[in-house]
């Protein structure tokens, strides 16, 4: 019998502190995979956010930085412009990303910056304890949302994916999902695809993944899973919304 | 070089971090310093260094923690507005203790205030404007000439502390023109970075963070901040003490205000009032011993600032009750006016006889 | 032992009028007569006109503050100038306005005054763009402050190979201006 | 055949749900760590394998072997 | 004989401190003959950013905030919710909006902020001697890209309009010009539609001016006004990006 | 209200807001004071108040800037890293001479930190941590009781001088339980406030503004801010002196820290060692009278600090030389322990014998 | 004249073992009699599990500091809680200690210590959610800190209309808890 | 007909460009601001006051009779 699923190397072979069932770890996993896949681990770069993923650089043995809020697409830049041959790559929430770190990302996209963004959509800021996000949808019960998100007094969550299409310097931006191992298959291929269009200095890259948050969602994983599914994906649509030009 | 030519304090400022191995800038445009990128953005082409014009301010100072951390000698400058927008970032790279530099050629404020020079950040540079037990090595040139050299000797400084250190000038010193000569680096060796971000070859991991989620970790990480900061106020204290030996009255000015007394001391003394100067150098560290000292043999001293008192605080924490402190201040974009310390000073020691 | 050489000036005018680059001349003349020098500017958002103003010191021994209160001479080349600077200049120092353009009068009596008609002698010159230098002329004709050598040697530097060709007419109208600050 | 990591597994039930054989339990026993852990109950050896219960958990808690 | 022209009333009689040529006081001109043609003047906030145009509440006698470099947006945020019966614009540069304050405008468009914001798209930054702004089309010089903006370095120009033309809570997005007397009649069209729009509590307007500034474009004003047409109207296509849904 | 009710101390300080006529809070989340904003957004809807999640704290504190030019009784509130953020805000909001109360929570820094309970952002505070000459009004409580009164009265202040009011706790006391009652206020009047932003109706155009291009304006204007922070001094500095009559040393501590010294003072008392507190309760402006009052009768003093010593300037500027000033500092979310500051006082006591 | 009354308490355990709340319900107790209270927690990501505790003050004096150094008592339902907080209870102190979790022994002599089986008598009442209120009913029958009339109440106001079903569990939980302290 | 405000006129030209009857001009005499204005030169009576020159017009220095 031959080992067939393994953790991959990229990983530290140790527990995280997520919840159980959340969907950091499955992207973390296949982020691992990739830089695996493609022999790169000496000469990438992660930019932790602050979020429930700032301690990444606990899980994933590559170089790291821990940015501060909604700035890890500035560090990677500083970090980028110093070394070129480096695979340097930011790993996001979406209150990180889509609200704090709204003018960072927006202009190294716009910069066409060579660096790869992994952008966690789980409609929530996890790590404070459930606050609404600016992807939060309508209806949405958060801890400052507590009636349900209105559009009346907060208007209508963002669509990063759509956004950062529009802009010249985005190379490549998709959107997908981590809710069943299809779709987990078709992250990593995203994942994958985005490191490589900076290996060819195409511009910036951004997967932008719908993740499930159990706990300040108040579900059970499985309810949670139902919820991307129902909920996320109606107003948050997967895909490839820019390809990378000159992919070979 | 080796020659004196005339510069901007700006265009100094530049040339000396080009000079100094600095490569990496990451701003945004304010005035009264604006010349600094502008200057970088046509001389790094020539040298292969890397201008990148941020979106903001707080772009600016996280591409600097990036490439600090990236092991370069690397840069940013701006103005108070913009200097006030990157103290959480300053808190942070004093956490991660990056080197790096950081220049303010001050303005006068609050907020929008005008474009006019002023020292009116003298708190923010030196007390902490972030949040969190930090501080930021803070060196105060007064002339184009001394601007360069300080330029020069923050990078190594930076280094050798891994700590940010800021040259604060004010837009005089930003805009006006001196002879300036730009001297060899004595070395351009730079301490061991092997805890830089460049990929972990050959080696484990290297993390650049800030977050101790466990307060007895995070108070030794802060107790060894600490450490760092004692070593730099036993070694790198400056000051240059004009006229003191037989001084009866001392002025304490930094920078352009410290310039502006010279010239009053000068007039004092014709007028036989032996007038002597403390012009700190370093701002942190403060250098409260040699005020100390000439609090002991004077029995004033008059604080001269282009602010409503700011430095007076350290100066009166080192005179400790031992003399009297006064203070004359010019705020806003106005600067200090030599005949106004010369009568306030004729009317001190007057009052004092 | 002769005392140290000491001077300081304000120059003052129109945007467009080339003040500044007269004091830029003077300190890089100054300069190269071994002196210690300093040039100040007036800034601000310079893209929207106005006036322009700049301050320069010139000593033998290390320079102390930059800005002046009194200066000992005043280049002006406007009235609001004129207006702004006369009651600053000391007493005894010399006063050197550009008489096109000033329909105002100096108003002080212990102070020596030049009017200088140097838009007409450099429209005579055939650039009407060189009445700056012209005031410099006068100025430095009148205090020899710094050699007409120096000047023109810093005057070369500072048009550099792109305007090569107005240093013949630059230099004309310093030494016509000259002329005139010496009588 | 796949095996658990205990020590890992937070007992998501997100492989439980994915196995198309039902060959993954949850067990009542409490881990060290405070979960309900996944248990691997393949008696009649159905597991083909198919790796999908690693795919999907959050936690790389499970290797396959096939 | 009538007077067919003459100054708009919500304007002070005053000279401005623009350059000769500078499109600021076009449009300056034209929000203030909207304003009298709602006839909405003491009911009209507007916010002035830092740029040239910090001064504007010398040239308009609405009620007025200074704002902070990029924050006018957030400050007429802070307004609307304390009066939101009051007309509340910004008026912004492309510095201001689309470089240090790109998150407030896309937060306050997501929002569906009911305000109003004017963007002047000049391509540069006039007010601080000519640096290079986001909007600075590649191959411009300006004093921070002195060989001219190249891509590799620095990416491609932002579009603004088209950006925000993807966010749910901008009702009505168009992009206009004040090149010549068509283009500056069909701007004054777009400014007083997105009033309206605001007035209809549809949601966030913007409309985005192409502006001539000739000085640190280093250009006579019919230069430069030759320089928007034939350098950025290609780039920055003129149109409605977005049109509100209930327009009457 | 008037009943006693356990309430957490965040909690308290947005009811208590809530009771001051506060309708507005624009924010950001951040541990340890996120209570506050989630309290505000279930309670708001019941009063009408508007409850505005931001996209960032710089965007809050503008939003801020925006509603207390607008006229509205208004709030923010975060914790340390997300302060720092608004320093560029809370400078303008200065010159702007707007009324707005700042709620900072603050846990262990510099950078990310940690999440505990910290005071090492006094400095920031009291000195400024933006640019130019400007002044908070900083206002520290040490009980959840407190914490709602002076709460209360912020909005008053703020008011009073146009100008805005900082509370100034720790993440213990945002998280902590206590009872609170809620006094009801002597007044909701509010001064005039024809200055704001309404719409020019029937009146000149009214413009909130902070750019002065002339200087000499620019400086009267900060000359006019000054005189209103002597106002400030005068009339609103506030201590407490908890058994300092009978006192051979003086320990001085603010907020959470004093909590602890009081009862590290009631050890003392009981092994008849006779400690007093004094604690500021106002640190800008701060009680430097009371300081030197002290100073005249002890030849002692602790500063005991959550930080490793920022308050212990201000006591020694005030101490001036007439009393030794020694420290005890825990950081990092660490809070200083009473048998340490026990062991201290003893310490001091038997050396100075 | 009766010593003013004085105690604190640390309570730990896992996240989910309700020690927040038997915290809160002294205090909410306490004050009912008419005492100041202060009440800490531990706080944190408490999203991602882990251990949890709170530290409680009463007395009938201001309450000076809520951090307590070395508390008078110690309630703890889990091992990293015992070996956390054992070291710091005072001299005499009280531990009480669910005996049902807690595999390793007290180490010190000089305090007393409670072991109480709180999941199995909280099994026995039906359910197993309530081993905190029997720890709590352990803790107050042996301190009688505060009365078992104003737990009850308190009780009943933290519960509040929604969870108004779990009161008399709770209740017998608290009861059998005390009956367990007080032997 | 239109009236030029000298005080207002930066002499920008951009009135000069749109007449369709070419009726504006720059003056060669210098404002007190310093600028070159524009003076409307209509000796035929030309102007059809269609308003062109005062919509480009950046410093609202025309007013249009008609
Ligand atoms: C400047 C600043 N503001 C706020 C915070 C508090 N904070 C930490 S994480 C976070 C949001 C996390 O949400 P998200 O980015 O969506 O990540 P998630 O935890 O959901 O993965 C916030 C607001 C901070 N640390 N710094
Ligand atoms: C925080 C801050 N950063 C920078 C500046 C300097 N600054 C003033 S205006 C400006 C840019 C103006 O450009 P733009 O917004 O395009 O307006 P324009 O002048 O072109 O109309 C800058 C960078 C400032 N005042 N504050
Ligand atoms: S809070 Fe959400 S994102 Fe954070 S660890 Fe839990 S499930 Fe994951
Ligand atoms: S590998 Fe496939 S068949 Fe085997 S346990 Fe996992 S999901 Fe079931
Ligand atoms: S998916 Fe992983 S963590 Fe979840 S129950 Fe299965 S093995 Fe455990
Ligand atoms: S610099 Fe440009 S925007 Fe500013 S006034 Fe001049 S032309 Fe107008
Ligand atoms: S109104 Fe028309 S015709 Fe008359 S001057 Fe102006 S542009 Fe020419
Ligand atoms: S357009 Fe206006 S400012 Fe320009 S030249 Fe004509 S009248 Fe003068
Ligand atoms: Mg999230
Ligand atoms: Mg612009």
């Amino acid at each position: 019998m031959k080992k067939v699923f393994e953790r991959p190397k990229s990983m530290y072979p140790v527990s995280t502190h997520y919840c159980p069932g959340c969907g950091h770890g499955i992207v973390h996993r296949l982020i691992a995979e990739t830089i695996d896949e493609l022999g790169i681990l000496e000469r990438t770069v992660g930019v932790a956010p602050v979020g429930c993923s700032v301690l990444l650089y606990n899980y994933l043995n590559c170089d790291m930085y821990e940015a501060a809020h909604g700035r890890a697409p500035a560090i990677a830049t500083g970090c980028k412009r110093v070394h070129p041959e480096l695979v340097v790559f930011t790993y996001q929430g979406d209150g990180d990303l889509a609200s704090i770190g709204t003018a960072e990302i927006i202009h190294a996209a716009a910069r066409g910056e060579k660096i790869t963004t992994i952008f966690i959509n789980n409609a929530i800021y996890g790590m404070t304890g459930g606050q609404m996000a600016p992807t939060t949808l309508i209806g949405q019960k958060t801890t400052t949302s507590p009636f349900g998100r209105t559009s009346k007094d907060t208007g209508y969550p963002l669509r990063v994916s759509e956004i950062l299409a529009t802009i010249d310097g985005a190379a490549y931006v998709e959107r997908v999902a981590v809710n069943d191992p299809k779709n987990v298959m078709r992250a990593k291929k995203a994942i994958k695809k985005a490191f490589k269009t900076q290996m060819k200095d195409l511009g910036f890259s951004l997967v932008e993944v719908l993740s499930q948050c159990p706990t300040p969602w108040r579900m059970s994983p499985r309810d949670a899973i139902k919820w991307v599914e129902e909920k996320m994906m109606p107003y948050y649509p997967l895909g490839e919304f820019k390809s990378p030009k000159r992919e070979g | 070089m080796g020659k004196k030519t005339l510069m901007t304090g700006n265009e100094a400022i530049a040339e000396a971090a080009v000079q100094a191995g600095c490569r990496h800038f990451f701003g945004y445009p304010i005035t009264p310093q604006s010349e600094i990128p502008e200057y970088l953005s046509k001389r790094f082409p020539e040298v292969g260094g890397c201008f990148l014009q941020a979106e903001s301010e707080i772009a600016s100072i996280y591409m600097v923690f990036g490439a600090a951390g990236a092991g370069a000698r690397v840069m940013t400058s701006s103005s108070s507005p913009g200097i006030s927008l990157m103290q959480e970032g300053i808190s942070y790279i004093s956490a991660a203790e990056l080197p790096c530099v950081i220049v303010n050629v001050m303005r006068g404020g609050p907020g929008l205030g005008g474009i006019q020079p002023s020292q009116s950040d003298y708190f923010q540079a030196t007390k902490g404007g972030g949040h969190g037990d930090y501080h930021v090595l803070v060196l105060a040139p007064s002339t184009v000439q001394e601007a360069a050299d300080l330029m020069m000797e923050a990078f190594d400084l930076a280094d050798k502390y891994r700590n940010p250190v800021m040259i604060l000038g004010d837009g005089f010193l930003g805009q006006m023109i001196e002879p300036v000569e730009f001297k060899h680096m004595s070395s351009t060796d730079r301490p061991a970075r092997d805890w830089t971000i460049t990929g972990a070859k050959g080696r484990a991991q290297n993390v650049v963070k800030s977050l101790y989620l466990k307060p007895d970790v995070l108070e030794q990480h802060n107790l060894g901040l600490h450490r760092k900061y004692q070593k730099m106020i036993k070694n790198e204290r400056r000051v240059e003490a004009y006229l003191t030996e037989d001084a009866q009255i001392i002025i304490v000015a930094f920078g352009m205000a410290a310039r502006i007394a010279k010239t009053a001391i000068k007039i004092l003394r014709e007028k036989d009032i032996k007038a002597g100067l403390v012009r700190p150098i370093t701002l942190f560290p403060f250098p409260y011993q040699t005020l100390e000292r000439v609090a002991e043999k004077v029995d004033n001293l008059l604080v001269v600032e282009m602010n409503l008192g700011q430095m007076i605080e350290d100066v009166k924490l080192g005179v400790c009750g031992k003399a009297e402190v006064h203070f004359y201040g010019r705020v806003g974009g106005m600067v200090p006016n030599y005949d106004e310390i010369v009568a306030d000073v004729e009317k001190i020691v007057k009052e004092s006889r | 032992m002769k005392a140290p050489f000491y001077e300081d000036i304000i120059l003052a005018g129109f945007g467009g009028q080339g003040i500044m680059f007269i004091g830029k001349l003077l300190i890089h003349s100054a300069m190269k007569e071994g002196r210690d020098v300093t040039w100040i500017p007036s800034y601000g958002p310079e893209m929207r006109g106005g006036t322009a103003n700049c301050t320069v010191v010139i000593s033998d021994e290390a320079i102390g503050s930059p800005v002046i209160t009194s200066p000992h001479s005043l280049i002006v080349m406007n009235n609001p100038s004129l207006d702004a600077f006369e009651p600053r200049l000391k007493e005894g120092g010399v006063l050197v306005m550009n008489s096109s353009l000033i329909t105002h009068k100096a108003k002080r009596k212990n102070i020596s005054v030049i009017g200088v008609p140097a838009n007409e002698i450099a429209s005579e010159i055939g650039d009407k763009r060189v009445a700056n230098m012209v005031m410099l002329g006068a100025y430095v004709g009148h205090t020899k402050t710094v050699s007409k050598e120096k000047i023109l040697e810093g005057l070369r530097g500072l048009l550099g190979e792109e305007k090569r060709k107005l240093f013949e007419v630059n230099k004309k109208a310093f030494e016509k201006g000259m002329e005139f600050g010496k009588v | 055949m796949i095996a658990i990591n205990e020590e890992l597994c937070k007992g998501c039930t997100l492989c439980v749900n994915v196995c198309p054989f039902h060959l993954i339990q949850i067990a009542d026993r409490i881990s060290s760590k405070g979960y309900y852990p996944a248990k691997f109950v393949d008696l009649k050896g159905k597991c083909t394998g198919c790796t999908l219960c690693a795919i999907i958990c959050p936690d790389v808690a499970i290797e396959v072997h096939r």
